[in-house]
Order: C-alpha cells, then structure tokens, then sequence
C-alpha cells in the first residue's frame, strides 16, 4: 500500500472524524485483519442465462468483470464503467441494471441475463433482437447489446408500450452513433411481433 | 502521483448483513471506516477512482426491514433502501406524495433509478466536479476551495450559503421530502433519533466535510412522511442541461393547500442553489393565505432570490430559480 | 436505372454479431498468459519528466514490466506536434507517461500508485487567445504553434490586437494560412446588407462508445495487433510504421470498432495501440491494454474549437456578394487539422460567395489533442452562419427559405478556393423535398408564437462535405465454387460501407447477394489499400474500387468464356451466376466452371502476371499472397478531378421554453443528397445519426479544461453532454434526394458528416428564431446562455473562450 | 501518527504541507498539566515553611490603570473565543464557526494594535523591558524587581510574539475566505497556503500553553493580588513593598 495513500486517509480521518478518532483511524488503516468476522464468501453460485455457474468472485467484484473476464460472455459491454452510458446494461430478475455499477454479490441471488442468452435453444433471434436486425438498428454496434436488454425489459413489464413509453425505457443507454430513431423503431417492430 | 485514470476496485472487504442488529452492530464497530452500502450508484466510483479507501462496505440492502413502503398512524414509512424505481411507481407514493414519485422518476436514469436507493439519494455526497476528481479540497479535508475563485469552474455550483465549500445538494427526492415535511429515521447501536428532513442536511458552515448530520455508525433506516400534505397540490420541476442522467442546474418542490384559488398554506424547497435543500420560507409566509396570481407569483419569485450570492458562473441559477418558484405557484400549467 | 442491388436493403454480414453479442471488439479477445497494461498518465498540462522512479513498482508481486517513452524513442521523440506513443514532454492532463503490465488490472493500477515521477512544470495555457497575449504562455516547449518545414514557432499578438479581437473586431495581425477570390471590397461595396461579429464554438471530444483498447502478442515474428479503427487497411498501413515492424509482419485484427468519427481513421490519430505491441514486445507476454472512459476522453481527443471572425455582405436582392473569415483554431497539446479552412470553403461552396476571404493562424493550448471530427469545420461554421442567413433575409426582407433557395449549390457550380467545379448538385430538390415533408409555407406562420413561456422557433439549414476520393484498388475472386469474394479493406465503424461498397462488384455480375462473400476484418486476408474512412467518401470511393475490380473480373470471365466456347468477349453476357452469348443463351458457362478454368489458366487470370503497374504498395502485397489462388479481378482507380459534394438540408420547429431555457424539437425533417442511395437503411442511420450529433453541437456538449490549474472538468459522458435519447425528438422524418452522380459508376456520393452540420444550423436557427432572432455567435447554446440573455445577464464569462463555458 | 505536519496533495498530486497536526493539541495539553502540576506539588511542599502572604489593608497604589485592564480582558475575551471557535471543529464539534472566528481575530488585531500604540507613547515603556538584571532576579531573593517581575515579563513578551505570530497568520488566512468586505481570492499558492496553516496552528498551540500557565499563575493564591489589581486596579503598600523595589517603581497613589 502506497505511504501516501495512507498518510492521506490518516488526514482525512483526522478531518472526519475529530483527533479523538484518529487512533481507530489509524488501526483500520494500518491492520485491516483486525475486521469483524462475516465478510462474504469469496466461492459463489450465480444463474446466469439459466444456467447454475459456481464462480469465484472478490468481495468487491462487478458483475460487469465477473460475465466478462470469469464467465467469457463479453457481449456485455464497458463503455465508461461509470454507470453513465448503458453499454453494460443486463437484466438482473428481468430489470434492466447496470453491470458495470453493481457487485456481483449483491445479485447473486437473482436471474441474470446477458444479450448471449436471448436466443431461442434452435437458435431464433429473440423477436427484439430480430426487430434490431430488420431495422438495422445498430450502427456500431458497441452500444446495441445494452439497448437489446433495456428493450427486453422495457417488454417484459410494458408488451405494448407506446413510442414515447419505448424512449423513456431505453433512456438509459446512450448511443454515441446516434442511432436513437432506428433503436424505437425496432422497438415498436419487436412489440409487434411480440 | 494520482497520474492515473484508476478503473477497477480496489481490495476491499464486503458484509452483507441480513438483520438490523447485525448492520448496526458492523457500522458501530467499522465506524467511518465501514462504507453504508445502498444500491452503490454513489460508492463504485469513488471506490474506482481510489479517492475514498474505506476498510470495508457494509451493505443495507439485504435487510427487509428496511425495504418496502407501508402506511403507519400518521402518513406512510418508506424504508431507507427501497428502489427510487419502486417509490416512483408505488400506488400509495403516487395517489398521495405524487411529489415524491415525480422527483425520484426523475433521477438519473431507469437503470440507476432500478438499484438506487431513496437513502442513497438522500445521503449521496458532493457532486462537485473538482472534488469528485479526488482534490484535496476543504470537504476533502484540505485547506482550499478550486470552485470557488475568479476562474474557478462553477456553473453548477451554490448561490446561497456557501462557506469555502460552494457545492451544491445533488439530490432530486431531498427538496421534495423537505416539502412533505418528513421525519429521518436514524438508527444506531445506542438507539434511535428521529431527525426533520431539513434539519438532516447540513452546510460547510457547520461541517464541511459530511452533507447529513449522519455520525459514524449511524444508518439512515427509514423515511415518514406525515398525513400533513398527503394529497395538497404538488409542483415539481428539475431543470438541468440533459434531460437523462444529469442532476438539476435548479429544482423545486412546492406542496400547497388550495382552495378557492386562495393558498392556505405551502411549502417549498430548491434543490442546486445550496449545500442543503433551501427551504423557502419567506415565500412561504408570502404565499400564505393569498390569492393566486400572476403578481403573487412574481412577488414570490422575487422573495425567493433574495441574498442570493452567485459564483461568476452561476447567475443564470437566480432567474431560473425565480422561474421555477413561480411556476410553482402558478401550479400546474 | 433499375439496380439488382444498388438502393435495396440488405442484411450486413455483421448484423447477426451484433444483436447477440457474437461479434469481437478488440477487449473481447483473451489468450493463454495475456497480461493487463495499465497508464500512467501525466497529472500536469505542460511538463519534462526528470525522473522515472518505477523500483519499488517493479518489485511487486505480478507486475511484468513497464514501458516508457524512452523504450519506444531510443532516438529521441519525434519533433513536431503529432500524437506520440508514450512521452516524456506531456503537453496535457492524462498524455501517457509510461505503461505498466501486470498479471491482472487491479495490481497495475496499485503498482502504477507506486512509481515516482518527477516533474519539472512548465507554463501551460487553455485558451489560444491568451496564448497569443504578449507574454502569453506556450503550450509547447517551443512555442504555441508549429509550422510545417519551420518547426516550432512562438506567435504574439500585441496587447490592443488581443483585446481588439475579444472585443469583437476583425483581427490585425498577420494570419499563417489565408485564401481569397473574386473582388472582396467591390463586393462589400455592393451589399445591401452586411453582418459582422465574433464567434466561438466548442472543441469537443468524440467519445465513442468502445474505447480505444488494444490486444497485441507476438508470433513467429509476426505482430497481432487487435484494434480499433475506421479504416482497416488505410491505418493498418501506418500503424506498421509506428510500431516498426515491416507491413508484412503485420496482422491487424479489426472485425468491428465501436465509433470512429474521425478520431480514428488514421494511424496517427490512435498512436495508442502501438504501447500493447511494444510492451508486448518486451515483456513477451500477450498484453491487453483496456482504455478507461476518462483516457478515452484523454487520449481520444477533440474537434478543433474556433475563436472567429466573420463578415458576410449581401445583396439587395439577397445574394451573397462577399465572405470574409478569420479564424484562429485551437490545435490542443497535440495534433492540429485543417478545420478552419474548411469551414471557409464550405461557406463558399454552400452559400456561393461571390467573393471570398480566409485567413487563420493554429495555436496551441494545453488540452485535449486535435483532429478530424465528423465535418471538421464544415459542421462548426454550421450554426455560426445559419443564423447570420437569417438575419440578412429579415433585414432584406426575404423569406429565411428563399434566401438559402438563392444561393444554393445547383449542378455547374464550383466552389473552394480553387473554383473546383462540384461533381453533382441537387440541393434545390433537397431543399424543396424538405419543405413540402416539413410543410414549411404553414409551420412558417407559427414562428415566434408564444404559448404561455413557450416561444416557437423555426429552423432550416444545410450542411456540405467533400464525400469522395479516388486513387485506391479493388480486389475480388471468383472461386471454384461459383461464389464471389469481395476483398474489402473498408473498416466497420458502424456505417456498413464495408458491405455496402461491396454490392457494387456484386451489381456488376449480376451476383445474387447470399453467394457474395464479403472478405473483410483483418489483414491477413489480403485486403487492397483503400482511403480512410473519413470525409464520406467510402461510399464514393469504394463503389469505384469495386465496380472497376469487378468489371476487370468480367473482362476475364468473357475472355475465358470465348477462348472455350469461341466468338469474341464482347458476344458475352452476365446473368444468373452463368456467363453465356448475347445471341445464344444456351451457349455458356457456370460461374463455378468459369472460376474453375481461370484457376487452371492462372497467369493473368490469377494475378501471377499482367498485374497492374499502378497499384498501391498495399494492395500489391494482398494481390502477391492471393497470386494463384483463384481467378481474380484487380482495378487500380485513376485519380478524379471535381469535388463530389455529400449535401444534407434540414428543417425544425422547437418549442423554447423561457423561463428554463430549455426546448423541445416538435419536428425534425432532414433529407440527404448523396447522389444514387445505395444502402436506405444505412443511409437513413447516417442522417438520424447526424441529427443527434447536430443537437450536441449545437445546444450540449462541451470541453470544459479549469483554465487555474489545466486539470480537465468534461471527461465522461455526464460532463460532456453527450446527448441522450431524450434530448433528442421520439421520430426523426428522413428522406433523399437520390439522383445519380455522373463520377460514380453506380452514381453514389458520401452523406454521414453534412446530416450533422444541416441539424446543426437548422437547431440553432431555431433558437435564434425563438428569441427574436437574437443572434448568440457560439455553439453550444446551452440553457444558461439562454437564460441569461433573457434575463439580460452579462456573465463574468470571457470572450471567446476556448475549453470554458461558451467555447 | 506522531507528525508534527500533516501533507496533502496539491491540484497536481504532489505533497504540499496542509497544516499542524492536531494530534500535537493533546501533547500540549498534557505537557501544561503536568508542568503545572509539578508546580503546584513543589509549591504545596515549600508552603510548610511559613510563607506570609502581604496583608491587603492600608494605603493602596495603583497598579493598572482602567483603559489597560479594560484591554487585558477584552484582549482575553478574544483570545478565549479564537481557542474555543478554533478548536471546536477539530474535535469535531460542528457548528458555524468561521464567522464568530475572524470577528473575534479583528477585536484582538485592533486592542492589540491599539496597546502596542499606548505602551510606546503613554505607558512606561521601559518597565516591560527584559534587562540583563531581570535574568538574576529568580536566583537572588534579595533583588526586588521594578513594576514587572522576570516571569510577568517572560510571559508578556512570550504572549507578544505568539500573539503577533497568530494575527499576522490569520489576516493573511482571513484574504482566503469570502466577508462582507471582500470576495475571496485563491491568492496565495497551496504550498504557501499550508505554510500559513501550519504557523498559524503551531502558535495557536503555543498560545494555548501560555494562556493556561497565566490562568494558573493567575490563580495561585501568593499572585491573587495581581489578578484583583487587574480587576481593580490596585495593590495594597504591603504587597508593593514585599514584592516590588520602591526605588525602581514608584507608582501614583489609588484613590
């Protein structure tokens, strides 16, 4: 650990806390072992797709780098890790949340889906998926796994939403291309198709 | 050296409590070095960026007790890590504090409304650009404010005050709740305080470093909202430069009993004008038992700016201010 | 004409990947033993490194090596102010310092935590203006500009010229580039009307949705390098040269870039990839370098801003009679272009100044680095002019439409300072197909109507950019099988002009569009060399490429057919995947026969001989390793003269309100003019595409740099305004033009920058309109602006400022 | 833990000094009680032999004049409400300080600029001096000091340089916040700023000892008559005589 970063966390306890804190302050800094007991089980099993995955997973871990780096399902997307663009949206109990702004135990008990796992069995499309393909939706592409899962979701909750229902569900996921227009209109496609 | 765009979290511990005993009892015991964990939409990044390196995070959102919306004698309870997404759409929320299901359908976006928390929003800290980017500023501790200065960069930051720090309340539920007059529901291992939602936000000139009257090992477990303004006229409005994801450049919120076009009674708070929601209440008193005009809106809108101290960069929040205030007791177009 | 394929939608190969995740950006791969790179990014906007003190970083536990500028410079860094890999002399907040690999991301980033750098800080500045004050600091050790075969140069202005021009008038001082025609003064002398101000508009980052990661390893010599690019085999061929391995040992893998927008059509403008392959190189590990949001914005770099001045005279009749231009842009820490000059042609082209002036001088300053941006400077100049249009059609009493109608582009027109005549024009019928979708001559009537605190504004605008190149090659193969393989080296940024350039070899042999192969996505699949993806000129410059390629593989489809089946090529016919005579349609081959027989005749037919002199090193190479391989056709494009033009016109009505400063677009109707539509669906992609970008520039983004200390303040998507989709109207009305232009076999030209610049001046017109016409001079107008114009506020902020608020 | 200094990083993430550590508050506090205690303990033992404390009846003269106790309390008053209005946020007593602070800075800037003018003109100057003399006074019971004895002088010039330490200090700290005189200015640079700080807190420190080792002094029951003379005004002849050297201070009589 850098001295720095601990002389500056010592300051900023000192600030915090008031000079009578400063010494658990320091303790903390210094001797982390010391921590209560029960912090969480590093060997965790996830439903991911709808299939049972038993994954090692750190404390601190997002479900963004757990589906990508540990599960390989790098459909899910990182474009600012900030939980400010949607490129890593998936559906966690069928609501739209961001992977990248949420820790994998903390969604551990739900039903994660990610853009790999809206295929049918025999390989169809999902019917947005096939709506995004007639339309032409994506441009490049890096933002359209985010957008599918938004608009999943959106249906689920919503079958029949009208235009301006479809862009108030997909507002949380930019599209740098600008494909917005060609987004909702696979949208209200993939409700009719339904 | 910070040279370093940092991206990945850092090691760092994670409780999961599922009962209230169990949390209070981790947060007395981590004290500040115990990270309150909500729906994390104001942790992951600090933790990111390394410019907060709490021991550990305590997690509240497996607790049930603390989660849901319920009626109680005087008005309804909302625990504190019930989803921003299910107060805006709860039936009860909706018919009743349709004030509240407005400003918490307006935070942010869907995906961040789906995990955040209404305690996360309340509690969430500065947004201020220059101490998000990990400077040693006075709420960070140091000894300077870089916003608050002839070329400092501070469009969004406070016109009322402002103590060194000139950041802002960032929460859009907070100016609402103070309108509804709510009570904070503050737990700890030595008890229980039941805070005024305007008495729960504190400025730079008391403490500079925290935003709520929060003490280390104290949860902010619950909210209650009484029966007081259930069903009065509501008015909220955000105003901020994208209409997703940005927090307010100026908000309002406005709770008034009318009847006969006559204002018997209101209450308002702005939200972006000050460290804390700034409770109107000389409009308020202005308003009081007066028949609603044009004028009286003016009039209102007037009282509302006064004392305000504008940054070089923030003039434009005064008549804005002014617009929204009016607009909230023209009421609803 | 009636085209098999050309203006038909289709399916483009990579649609499937994207809707299911499939496809692979360059952070998707992984391999056995890949190691994680991580930045060191410099904290200061202008300093020299005196020391790099790594020792205790290297010692950590899974750190594997660093990399500095002195690995990847042994000689020195290079002069001059382009992009560099790695540097010792950082020039802006977050320009890389070294890269650390360590065996997972989380270590690098604390290893990084642990090196000591040394800085000696040098004067820095974030605002051109000040840098040309007397005294003014230098962005650049240096200088504050850097002139080509002069190198660095320190350019002041005097005191009173500084404030002269922050005050509004025309600059005195000597400009470094200027060009002129016709009678300037004469001109001036004739106007009825002149219009005269200062302007600003933002430089503001691209931030496109995949950040610029790369993946590099190192086998039997050969460097795989995974990227992100616009052009696949134009950067390629650079990126060879910044990595210094030979074009032959390099594999550049590139199946999908998640947007360019300019910034990364060229090598040069995305040096960044070279550090996994050099650390790569050292360490002999796989690397995989993920770039963060924040160092996307860093490294990813921005538009050029301009601090301008403008003077535009018309006629009674209200023809424009004169132009007049200054403009300084602000070339970043690095980089530079030529924004401001094509600004100023695009003015002349767009609008047909009779007479015209540019002049304009490049400084630095110590922010984000510069280059192409979707319509560098056609699109900046967009919203500064529109609005003076306006005005003058007020003063001369002229209708807003009519006004533009009168001095439109048509056919026969020439533009630029080179008089260039223009390949093609059509804007009268865009304009026209606009204003009958928009219903123009009634929504007219509702200008400046007032509905409570909201004011109704009307817009109409028109964008320019050059769209279309020539001098490139084409290859495609007509296999054993019967299938045809179109060798593309056009990258996939989004636009689908890799396949859609394609059809046009498809068109030509009359091939069903299932049986094409479209051979694309890295390089060692033998790609021809093609012109950057940038500019809009795929479209034009590849269905060239191609149809030629094409017609060369028909000319030796027919030589074959008649050496076996007699009679002269010119008997032959194409048709349902056989070639048969004209006169006796029984009489004939297969496709498949005919590519069986050219790969036994090999010689000619197979590339191993009579290959074309012309072609480029590049294609060369491709051409030399698929020698043999099957019967083969190759075109090398001769160079064209005329400036094929890509036009966009566009009309809307917003609702402002006044008392928020903010507003709705109740309409949006922008119509291409591209020459013949090849792909509608990606046509219309561009168009909506270029609208939203139009609405960012000219009410949203920003590029905000705290001018006390250099730190950046705009580096996410949240302070930079990237427009979300509610910032943007529910539908979007598009349609085109769609007449042929005579310079490209299949008619086409290029679209996707001029939809920008159009919605761009259409917007801000509107808003213009909204407040009475009140003209702001800048872009963003963001609702601040607005609201303290209403509310007669004299902000605190400067002039013109560059990477402040308003510029 | 232990550093007299506490670092903070610069805009650029370099060290620059943000100020005192406030862990130093409790050395100080400790190291005042202990001394004083000390103090206490070894008088409490010499007060076996017999120590008679100077009668305070009889003829009185006059040892402060009004307008100077007037100033020793206000100039204590200030004094008292900088230490509280100071010290309270470091331990973590939030409330609005700030203000209540640089109000009670300017009243003792003013008193103590307006007592430096008095001494020089219209007080006697020269019995404040710390002469060569004074330094044998403690050792020689025989020698009587003038109107101020070697420690009232030690402690008046002590307090004189802290304080003045403290003033000059806080004005300049006082040009870095926003007043209803001015806006503030970034003016200083932040390694200059954290210098100010840190002198500032390094004198506050010592202020705190000097302040607490003249209440005790004050208090001790063999001084208590200088405390009442600095609420009165004056001492009784016995007391003037049996600690004082009529030749070398001859003061006016009280009325």
């Amino acid at each position: 650990m850098n001295p720095k970063l601990t002389r500056r966390r010592f300051i900023k306890g000192v600030i915090a806390s008031g000079a009578a804190a400063t010494s658990t302050t320091i303790w903390y800094a210094a001797n982390g072992a010391d921590r209560p007991a029960g912090s969480v089980e590093r060997l965790i099993r996830i439903n991911v797709n709808g299939q049972v995955r038993s994954v090692d997973v750190a404390p601190q871990e997002t479900l963004a780098s757990t589906l990508r780096y540990k599960l390989g399902l790098t459909g899910t997307k990182l474009g600012c890790n900030r939980g400010e663009c949607g490129a890593c949206t998936v559906l966690v109990d069928s609501v739209p949340t961001y992977a990248c702004s949420v820790l994998t135990h903390s969604m551990k008990n739900g039903l994660i889906e990610t853009v790999e796992g809206l295929e049918s069995p025999n390989g169809d499309l999902h019917p947005v998926q096939q709506a995004f393909v007639d339309e032409l939706s994506p441009q490049c592409g890096y933002c359209t796994p985010g957008q599918i899962m938004a608009a999943v979701g959106l249906l689920r909750a919503n079958p029949n939403p009208t235009r301006e229902q479809a862009r108030q569900g997909l507002a949380g996921n930019i599209c740098r291309c600008g494909s917005y227009d060609s987004y909702l209109d696979g949208v209200m496609r993939a409700a009719q198709i339904g | 050296m910070v040279a370093t765009s940092h991206d990945v979290m850092p090691d760092i511990e994670l409780y999961q409590p599922t009962d209230e005993a169990n949390a209070l009892a981790l947060a007395g015991t981590l004290g500040r070095d115990g990270w309150l964990l909500g729906g994390g939409q104001d942790t992951f990044g600090w933790l990111k960026d390394r410019n907060k390196t709490p021991a550990a995070m305590i997690e509240l959102t497996q607790i049930d007790a603390w989660k849901g919306i319920k009626e109680i004698a005087d008005g309804i309870e909302i625990g504190a890590v019930t989803t921003l997404t299910e107060i805006a759409n709860n039936p009860l929320v909706q018919s009743r504090y349709g004030l509240l299901a407005q400003a918490a359908g307006h935070v942010a976006s869907p995906q961040i409304r789906n995990v955040g928390t209404l305690g996360g929003n309340l509690v969430q800290d500065a947004r201020c650009w220059y101490y998000r980017r990990g400077l040693d500023c006075y709420r960070a501790g140091g000894n300077i404010c870089y916003a608050d200065s002839p070329q400092g960069l501070n469009r969004e930051h406070a016109i009322f005050g402002a103590s060194r720090c000139v950041a802002v309340s960032p929460s859009d539920t907070a100016p609402a709740l103070v309108a509804l007059e709510a009570t904070m529901v503050v737990q700890s291992e030595s008890g229980q305080r039941l805070i005024p939602a305007q008495d729960f936000f504190v400025g730079p000139a008391r403490d500079i470093v925290n935003m709520t009257v929060l003490n280390a090992g104290e949860i902010l477990t619950a909210i209650r909202i009484p029966n007081t303004w259930a069903n009065a006229e509501f008015y909220f409005e955000k105003v901020a430069d994208r209409n997703v994801w940005d927090f307010a450049l100026v908000s309002v919120a406005a709770v008034m009993k009318v009847s006969g076009g006559v204002i018997e009674d209101a209450r308002i708070a702005c939200g972006a004008v000050e460290c804390v929601p700034r409770r109107l209440e000389a409009v308020e008193n202005a308003l009081r038992g007066q028949q609603r005009s044009e004028q009286l809106a003016n009039q209102a809108a007037a009282i509302a700016s006064e004392g305000a101290r504008p940054l070089n960069y923030n003039h434009f929040k005064v008549p804005l201010m002014e617009n929204l205030v009016k607009r909230a007791v023209r009421g609803q177009a | 004409m009636a085209y098999m394929h050309i203006g038909k939608d289709f399916v483009p190969q990579d649609v499937p990947g994207k809707v299911t995740g499939r496809i692979k950006y360059s952070e998707d791969y992984a391999r056995d033993g890949m190691v994680y790179a991580r930045l060191l990014t410099s904290p200061i906007p202008h300093a020299r490194v005196v020391n790099i003190d790594a020792s205790a970083a290297l010692a950590m536990e899974g750190v594997f090596g660093i990399l500095t500028a002195d690995d990847v410079y042994p000689d020195g860094e290079p002069d001059g102010t382009g992009l560099k890999i790695l540097t010792n002399e950082p020039t802006l907040v977050g320009e890389p310092i070294l890269a650390l690999a360590a065996v997972d991301e989380k270590t690098a980033e604390t290893a990084l935590e642990a090196i000591i750098v040394t800085f000696e800080r040098l004067p820095f500045v974030m605002d051109p203006v000040d840098s040309l004050a007397p005294g003014g600091p230098d962005a650049y050790t240096g200088g504050n500009t850097f002139v080509f075969r002069e190198g660095f140069k320190s350019e002041k202005w005097t005191a009173d010229q500084v404030a002269a021009f922050r005050a509004g008038s025309e600059p005195t001082a000597e400009p470094q580039q200027q060009f002129a025609y016709g009678e300037l003064e004469a001109a001036f002398a004739s106007s009825a009307y002149i219009y005269e101000g200062s302007f600003a508009t933002a430089g503001y980052p691209h931030h496109s949705m995949e950040p610029r990661s790369a993946f590099a390893y190192w086998e039997n010599g050969k460097l795989y390098l995974h990227g992100t690019s616009q052009s696949l085999t134009a950067l390629a061929a650079d990126m060879a040269g910044i990595v210094g391995v030979p074009i032959e040992d390099l594999v550049f893998i590139n199946e999908a870039t998640g947007g360019g927008f300019g910034q990364r059509a060229r090598a040069g403008s995305i040096p960044s990839m070279a550090i996994p392959a050099k650390l790569s190189q050292k360490i002999n590990r796989p690397v995989m370098m993920r770039v963060t949001r924040e160092e996307e914005f860093t490294i990813g770099g921005a538009r050029q801003g301009f601090q301008g001045w403008i003077k535009c005279g018309f006629k009674a009749d209200g023809v424009m009679a004169a132009a007049d231009m200054w403009i300084l842009s602000d070339n970043g820490g690095k980089g530079g272009g030529g924004d401001a000059f094509s600004a100023a042609d695009c003015i002349s082209i767009l609008y047909q100044a009779e007479a015209m002036r540019f002049r304009g001088t490049s400084i630095g300053s110590n922010t984000a680095h510069r280059g192409a941006q979707r319509g560098p400077g056609q699109n900046q100049i967009a919203p500064i002019i529109a609005p003076i249009l306006d005005k003058a059609a007020a003063e001369l009493g002229l209708d807003r439409l009519a006004i533009r109608m009168l001095n439109m582009p048509k056919n026969g027109d020439v533009g630029g300072p080179q008089r260039q005549p223009l390949t093609s024009a059509y804007m009268p019928e865009a304009l026209n197909m606009g204003a009958t979708m928009f219903n123009y001559p009634e929504r007219i009537t509702r200008s400046r109507q007032r509905k409570g605190s909201k004011v109704t504004g009307i817009g109409v605008g028109e964008g320019y950019h050059n769209a279309g190149r020539s001098g490139m090659d084409g290859i495609v193969r007509l296999m054993p099988d019967g299938r045809l393989a179109v060798h593309n080296g056009v990258g996939n940024l989004g636009t689908y002009s890799y396949a859609s350039t394609s059809r046009a070899a498809a068109e030509v042999l009359q091939m069903p569009w299932e049986r094409v192969d479209v051979i694309s996505g890295r390089t060692d699949r033998h790609l021809p060399i093609t012109s950057p993806q940038d500019g809009s000129n795929s479209i034009f410059t590849n269905t060239r490429t191609n149809w030629g390629a094409a017609q060369d593989l028909l000319v030796k489809m027919k030589e074959i057919a008649a050496m076996d089946l007699g009679g002269t090529p010119a008997d032959y016919s194409v048709g349902d995947e056989r070639i048969f005579k004209t006169a006796d349609t029984t009489s004939g081959m297969t496709f498949a026969e005919i590519g069986q027989r050219g790969l036994q005749l090999g010689g000619k037919f197979t590339g191993e001989a009579e290959v074309p002199e012309d072609l480029n090193d590049f294609t060369k190479l491709s051409v030399s390793r698929l020698a043999g391989s099957a019967l083969m056709g190759i075109f090398h494009d001769p160079r064209h003269n005329n400036n094929p033009p890509g036009f966009t016109a566009t009309f809307i009505e917003i609702e402002l309100d006044t008392e928020t400063g903010k507003f709705d677009i109740i309409e949006l109707v922008t119509i291409g003019e591209c020459g013949t539509v090849v792909h509608p669906q990606g046509l219309k992609n561009q168009l909506v595409g270029g609208a939203v970008w139009g609405i960012g520039l000219s009410a949203l983004e920003q590029h905000l740099y705290d001018p006390q200390n250099g730190l950046p303040a705009s580096t996410g998507y949240w302070q930079s305004k990237v427009p979300t989709i509610l910032d943007t109207p529910s539908k979007i009305q598009t349609g085109w033009v769609d007449l042929p232009d005579p310079e490209n076999p299949v008619g086409a030209r290029g679209i996707g920058e001029p939809s920008m610049g159009a919605v761009s001046a259409a917007l801000t017109a509107a808003i213009s309109d909204a407040l009475d016409g009140h003209v702001f001079n800048a872009a963003p107008i963001t609702a601040d602006m607005i609201l303290n114009h209403l509310a007669g506020i004299t902000t605190d902020a400067v002039p013109l400022a560059q990477n402040n608020y308003r510029g | 833990m232990g550093e007299i200094v506490r670092y903070k990083r610069d805009v650029w993430g370099e060290d620059v000094i943000l100020g005192v550590s406030w862990d130093l508050l409790w050395v100080v506090a400790v190291a005042v009680l202990i001394l004083l205690a000390a103090h206490a303990i070894v008088m409490a033992a010499l007060a076996n032999k017999k120590m008679d404390i100077p009668s305070a009846e009889g003829r009185r003269v006059l040892r402060h004049e009004s307008i100077d106790r007037l100033f020793h309390w206000v100039m204590a008053a200030s004094i008292f409400a900088l230490i509280i209005t100071g010290i309270a946020p470091i331990l973590g007593w939030g409330w609005a300080w700030l203000d209540m602070h640089w109000i009670a800075g300017l009243l003792l800037t003013f008193v103590v600029i307006f007592h430096i003018i008095r001494s020089l003109f219209w007080q006697d100057f020269k019995s404040m001096i710390l002469g060569p003399r004074d330094f044998g006074e403690p050792f020689d019971s025989a020698k009587k000091p003038g109107k101020y004895s070697f420690e009232q002088k030690g402690m008046h010039w002590a307090v004189t340089i802290v304080v003045l330490a403290v003033v000059v200090t806080g004005i300049l700290l006082f040009m870095q916040i926003d007043t209803p005189f001015w806006d503030r200015t970034n003016s200083m640079a932040e390694s200059q700023l954290g210098l100010m700080f840190l002198l500032h807190g390094l004198a506050t420190l010592a202020l705190i000892a000097l302040v607490a080792t003249h209440i005790y002094f004050a208090l001790r029951p063999e001084k208590m008559f200088y405390t009442r003379s600095m609420l009165t005004g004056w001492i009784s002849e016995d007391e003037m005589s049996a600690n004082h050297d009529p030749s070398r201070w001859s003061p006016k009589e009280a009325d």
